[in-house]
């Protein structure tokens, strides 16, 4: 799955997007965020504030809850700040 | 031209413009464009960069970051959402992005109808909404070298959604 | 230009314009004019003369007859009401009078702000009331040779009003 | 007093503006319009749905019952119809 990061997400990770493969545990987007905030400080300080975060599955909006095992690209980013 | 931007008809006569352009608005051309539709009213709303204060530091210059695949299939079903709720002849979004002196247009939505109402009500309808629904993220960056990402404001979210509920 | 038109200012840096040109507006200049002054958000609408068709008839031109001695006066009105009720940094409003052909814009108002609501609002303030106010009777000519004079409708004093209620 | 007409009320009349000397009994506006309506078919044609008629004394908006006795200058109209 490709995750795409946005904003001040995509600063604290250091990566505008990445390939994962996702451990069959990781069915919603919220044990995504749990799985990823292991894996480095960059991760944990971008899902610091996870009531802040949004998130699209293959560019629709979704919340936390929302199942990912057959999405191809998750975004995760912080609220939008256009126009 | 990023795939999905353009002009788009839904067959009918009316146009929906939805442009990402990484260089200055030609805002005299678009809204010569749109009024040549003669459609009878037009109301439109430009955003531009704003020499701002913050903690001290005044803002030079503003970065817009956007979500490339999803930007403008947002703002395409943005503009098809007021184009089923308002009679409109037009319907026009145009967000520029990348870095943005102060001074120049960020943005600038349009509406054309036959009806002075349904200009002014769509046009402010896309405006809010696009401020809380399209994946679009501002930087400022002061004279001092410093940057710091724009924090969404929970008034425009409440603005946003008092289109729900508005007759 | 007729006396009581022009730019005016309350001397504070905010800006009142009104015009009352009797040839066609331009629309690109007025507009640039406005977004020059790095307000942050520019709202405007602009009303132009359609091809309607009345009783089997079809519009060609329509003529603007107004109070000269009274216009001005009642539009810079109009444009000192808003800048009191929105924190607004310019106001303008500029009716084309005498005959106009259909296509041609007969009226365009803008205003200017640092709040994006404040100038959606009372863009709309501007031309509802406007459509109520102002000393303006409009003429239809039809392609048969005939005229007719446009009746005030109903539904614009409502919404004319409707701004004496609202927050 | 100077009256001035506008849009039907003025191509009914036939004139734009007229000056007149108004008797001492005509004091308000209803008066006026009373005193005009006899003096030819185009008053009585202009003045025919006097509910529907807008006045201004002096430049500034006014109702059938206001006082003109000391204005210079009153017009009558139909309902505006700009922008």
């Amino acid at each position: 799955m490709k995750l795409v990061y946005f904003a001040y997400v995509r600063e604290h990770i250091g990566y505008d997007s990445e390939e994962v493969d996702l451990p069959a545990t990781v069915q919603t987007i919220a044990d995504c965020l749990g799985w990823l905030a292991v894996r480095g400080e960059g991760y944990r300080a971008a899902f610091a504030d996870p009531a802040k975060l949004l998130f699209a599955v293959d560019q629709q909006m979704a919340d936390q809850t929302a199942n990912i095992t057959c999405c191809r690209e998750l975004a995760i980013f912080p609220p939008v700040t256009g126009g | 031209m990023l795939p999905g931007t353009g002009d788009f008809s839904p067959g009918d006569g009316r146009m929906i413009r939805i442009h990402l352009p990484q260089k200055a608005l030609d805002l005299a051309g678009e809204m010569a464009a749109i009024n040549a539709l003669g459609s009878g009213a037009v109301a439109s709303f430009t955003g531009t960069a704003r020499a701002d204060d913050h903690a001290g530091q005044t803002v030079t210059a503003i970065e817009l970051e956007h979500y490339p695949a999803m930007t403008s299939a947002a703002l395409q079903a943005l503009a098809e959402t007021a184009m089923q709720r308002w009679p409109l002849a037009a319907c026009c979004i145009i967000h520029r992005t990348g870095i943005i002196p102060v001074g120049d247009a960020i943005v600038l939505v349009a509406a054309a109808s036959s009806h002075r109402v349904a200009a002014l009500e769509s046009c402010s309808f896309l405006i809010d909404r696009l401020k809380t629904d399209a994946p679009f993220w501002k930087k400022e960056y002061y004279d001092n070298g410093s940057a710091r990402w724009v924090e969404a404001k929970a008034a425009d979210t409440t603005r946003a959604q008092d289109w729900n509920i508005r007759a």
